[in-house]
């Protein structure tokens, strides 16, 4: 029987239980909570048991890892606050930058990429013109103001990175692909959104209300390539349903949030996943009973071994087709499968391990 | 817009150390940057942290501790500067 | 310690005896500079990356001039390089506005092309903005 | 992962994973007598990117703990070097617990000289030739600087020399590795360091001394500036921007209380020759 990550989730959500461990389940662990980007919520979790030395050791190198991550991307949006200021335009933090923003739990120990903000679309042309004539925001490549693909099909203008900070930043005007199926309702998403805490000149930035913020992150997790990085994803998930399930009407609103946005097969799933892979306490009413695709699901989530690497690569091969189906309109989908077929390309290595 | 009026952080927000040249290294905690910054720079950026203040603040801040008899251009060059500590994200406009 | 407390000889500027000069310098003289992460470089020396042209995703297919992929046969369109593209020919290639190594003018500019149109994501992209990104 | 290799480098303890037999035993072959860590810091992995990559025309990918996407895969004959570039890329971009500077570093009563530079510049090289005269051999490619107090930690893995170097060891067989030629880095031959650089690699030193060799020029020797050799340090850290704070701390520290020169040279003996001057004088 080969690993697989039921000892990482086991561990994060228990983590009492990974203190009967012998070393090689200590390396083995560590291996899959780096490949899944969770060593430092790990090391946060794990933080003040009595834990073997080099385990000690490593979680507290994670730890300091996560507090520089949590520096870094408070600051691109405290420099993104700065530029777009003065437009008067509402700026909401996504994902990880909007926990750690808003002193959420999912924040704590989690690795951040780059800095994700969400605007009207009617304020893109004055969002990107600000980043980059006054904030110091150039495109990654020189052709992206033409970039036609970026504009027509995709939730984001092309990648801006900082020309001295190396660091990027991805404006949405949407939260899922335009060719995507499910379209969550954007300008709704930003009315209901959340000043932060208006610190020393720390106003005007925005978070999603917490309903809202669990349909991204579940829209996320299934719409995301092959549910790559989904473990992270649905920790994520685990961690605000712990903040939030407590407050007066959350699931009600979570269930008519979901509805309006079209998201509430992948809110259910990703409801009844987290309740399997993570414990989390979770409203029997919204997550529905268990499907039979719910299994499939959790082992493409646990296919990684004590290698860190990826497994089951079929499973894998079929998820990543179906986030093509679910990314793309039909005949789009079916006018790529084809070409891929006829071309005899297709083979259950190549894509999808990103 | 040449007296805008800027803010810096407190003190306790940095570290600095001035190395043998003269050149100071700052270490910005809000951003975890480090800025290597030539005088005036470190001086600008001292008299900025005793509060908010527009280039017109700036200069009498800086003529009570410095003698700036030197300079012709007072004003330009530091808006030059505080434009340049802006974009280092050492100061920004409140 | 901080600027407060120490000007650039470690003496106490809060409360000066005497004003000491302070020369301003020109308007355009920088006096500012950020330490950048040096990773892209060391990354450099440690590893060496390399494109897919086009993505294994589209494998087979032949890059238009224009750099957009298109079925085999297109008209005007060239065949894929069949070998990846090694990050510091296609650096050199974009600088120079030159030809690949051992491919021609319109099939050197197709895969240029190719890559410059490389989105986050996709395979090569990582590479292609390493090499792209200005070091200084 | 079908074969696998244990093996502790100074502080850092490392897994080292492969689908092939042959890059392993190699590294086995010169890194008998290491310490082998129970819980290693760092995994790497050299694999095949296709399944049939393990055998026609096999190829090894670079993978780990932490990885480069878009990496060129090597051939199998230079699976000792893909072994220590996995390793190296874990510390470059994994190490969290030590200050780590691009530079050989070498021992004696107790504190260490570094040597720093652009790759080529013959610190790697020089730091493995005083180590057979009278120096102990702390590291060619990377020193550890301690966050908490600035000693110099040992990093001595194999030495990997280039080019020209690869003959001044030729009279030691059984230290050196196979020669790989035309790798992405030249003609390259690990040496396996000096017994006791191994024997004590668990043993820190106090930094004394900071060349910055260059090979090739006639002989010079240039004081530098403390702001130009910050500047330089900070480009030749991999994680000074990551350890934040105490980055700062540590490499503003070691700016300010060691000595630090440029030294041109034509050839190694008169590099040495300098070292061993400048020591006496500053050291």
């Amino acid at each position: 029987m080969m690993t697989d990550a039921r000892l990482l989730t086991r561990a994060l959500a228990d983590p009492q239980s990974a203190l009967a461990l012998d070393a090689q389940g200590w390396t083995d662990l560590i291996a899959m909570a780096r490949a899944e980007q969770l060593i430092g919520s790990l090391a946060h979790r794990l933080d003040g048991l009595d834990l073997p030395e080099t385990v000690a050791r490593l979680c507290d190198d994670a730890r300091l890892s996560a507090r520089h991550a949590r520096t870094q991307a408070l600051w691109e949006a405290e420099m993104g606050r700065r530029v777009l200021a003065s437009l008067g335009e509402p700026v909401v933090l996504l994902k990880g930058t909007a926990y750690v923003a808003a002193g959420l739990s999912a924040g704590i120990g989690r690795s951040i990429g780059d800095c994700d903000i969400l605007v009207r679309r009617g304020a893109l042309d004055a969002v990107e013109k600000a980043l980059i004539g006054q904030g110091g925001w150039e495109w990654v490549k020189e052709d992206s103001y033409d970039d036609a693909y970026y504009r027509e099909h995709m939730h984001e203008l092309p990648p801006l990175i900082h020309k001295d900070r190396d660091r990027m930043i991805d404006v949405h005007h949407t939260v899922l692909p335009l060719t995507a199926r499910p379209t969550p309702d954007a300008e709704s998403m930003i009315a209901e959104s959340e000043e932060l805490d208006v610190s020393d000149g720390g106003g005007g930035l925005r978070v999603l209300s917490p309903p809202d913020m669990i349909c991204h992150s579940a829209a996320h997790l299934f719409a995301d390539g092959d549910l790559a990085g989904g473990l992270r994803n649905l920790w994520d998930i685990d961690r605000l349903l712990r903040d939030f399930g407590e407050r007066e009407g959350f699931w009600n609103r979570l269930g008519q949030r979901a509805e309006l946005h079209q998201l509430s097969t992948p809110v259910s799933r990703a409801l009844r996943l987290a309740e399997i892979l993570y414990d989390t306490p979770v409203d029997g009413d919204l997550a529905g009973p268990g499907r039979a695709g719910d299994l499939l699901y959790v082992r493409r989530l646990l296919a990684r071994d004590g290698w860190g690497r990826e497994t089951r690569k079929c499973l894998r091969f079929a998820f990543y087709i179906r986030s093509h189906w679910l990314r793309m309109p039909p005949l789009m989908l079916a006018k790529h499968l084809w070409t891929k077929w006829r071309k005899g390309q297709a083979n259950a290595n190549g894509p999808g391990s990103a | 817009m040449t007296e805008a009026v800027f803010r810096a952080d407190p003190p306790d927000a940095r570290r600095c150390v001035v190395l043998a040249d003269g050149v100071t290294v700052v270490y910005h905690r809000p951003s975890g940057l480090t800025h290597i910054l030539a005088p005036p720079a470190p001086e600008v950026l001292a008299a900025m942290s005793e509060g908010d203040a527009d280039t017109g603040t700036l200069i009498a801040r800086l003529e009570r501790d410095h003698d700036l008899s030197g300079t012709d251009d007072l004003r330009g060059t530091l808006t030059a500067r505080l434009v340049e500590l802006e974009t280092a994200g050492l100061v920004w406009r409140p | 310690m901080t600027e407060e407390s120490k000007n650039e000889n470690g003496k106490d500027v809060k409360v000066p005896n005497r004003r000491q000069a302070l020369m301003l310098g020109a308007a355009a003289a920088s006096t500012v500079v950020t330490v950048r992460p040096a990773l892209a470089q060391t990354a450099g020396s440690i590893l060496t990356c390399e494109i897919p042209v086009p993505d294994p995703g589209n494998a087979g297919n032949y890059i238009a001039p224009d750099g957009t992929v298109v079925a085999p046969g297109t008209p005007g369109a060239v065949p894929p390089p069949g070998r990846n593209l090694a990050g510091e020919e296609v650096k050199q290639a974009l600088r120079n506005g030159g030809s690949l190594p051992g491919y021609g003018y319109e099939q050197s500019q197709a895969y240029t092309n190719y890559i410059r149109r490389l989105q986050a994501g996709q395979s090569g992209f990582t590479c292609y903005a390493s090499i792209q990104m200005p070091r200084g | 992962m079908k074969h696998e290799f244990r093996v502790t480098v100074g502080p850092v303890g490392f897994r080292i994973g492969s689908d092939w037999k042959q890059p392993l035993d190699r590294m086995r072959r010169l890194y008998q007598g290491y310490p082998v860590p129970d819980i290693p810091d760092f995994t790497v992995r050299l694999f095949a990117q296709r399944p049939w990559r393990k055998i026609i025309r096999p190829s090894v990918t670079i993978g780990g703990d932490y990885m480069l996407p878009d990496a060129q895969p090597m051939a199998l004959a230079h699976g000792l070097l893909a072994a220590e570039m996995g390793m190296n890329l874990q510390m470059a971009l994994g190490q969290r617990r030590y200050l780590v500077l691009h530079a050989s570093a070498v021992e004696r009563d107790g504190k260490a000289l570094l040597m720093t530079g652009e790759s080529g510049a013959g610190k790697s090289t020089l730091s493995a030739l005083l180590g057979e005269r009278g120096w102990r051999f702390m590291g060619d490619e990377f020193a550890l600087v301690d966050l908490e107090n600035g000693a110099i930690h040992a990093f001595p893995r194999m030495v990997s020399l280039k080019n020209e170097a690869v003959a001044l060891f030729e009279a030691q067989p059984d230290r050196l590795g196979p020669i790989m030629h035309i790798t992405p880095k030249g003609t390259i031959r690990h040496l396996r360091p000096p017994e006791d650089a191994i024997a004590r690699m668990e043993e820190s030193a106090r930094p004394a001394m900071l060349l910055f060799p260059r090979f090739g020029f006639e002989p010079a020797v240039r004081e530098m500036g403390e702001a130009e050799v910050f500047v330089r340090l900070t480009q030749a850290s991999t994680n000074y921007v990551a350890l934040g704070e105490a980055g700062y701390d540590a490499l503003t520290t070691l700016v300010r209380s060691v000595p630090t020169r440029a030294i041109d040279y034509p050839d190694t003996e008169r590099a040495v020759e300098a070292v061993e001057r400048l020591w006496a004088d500053l050291g």
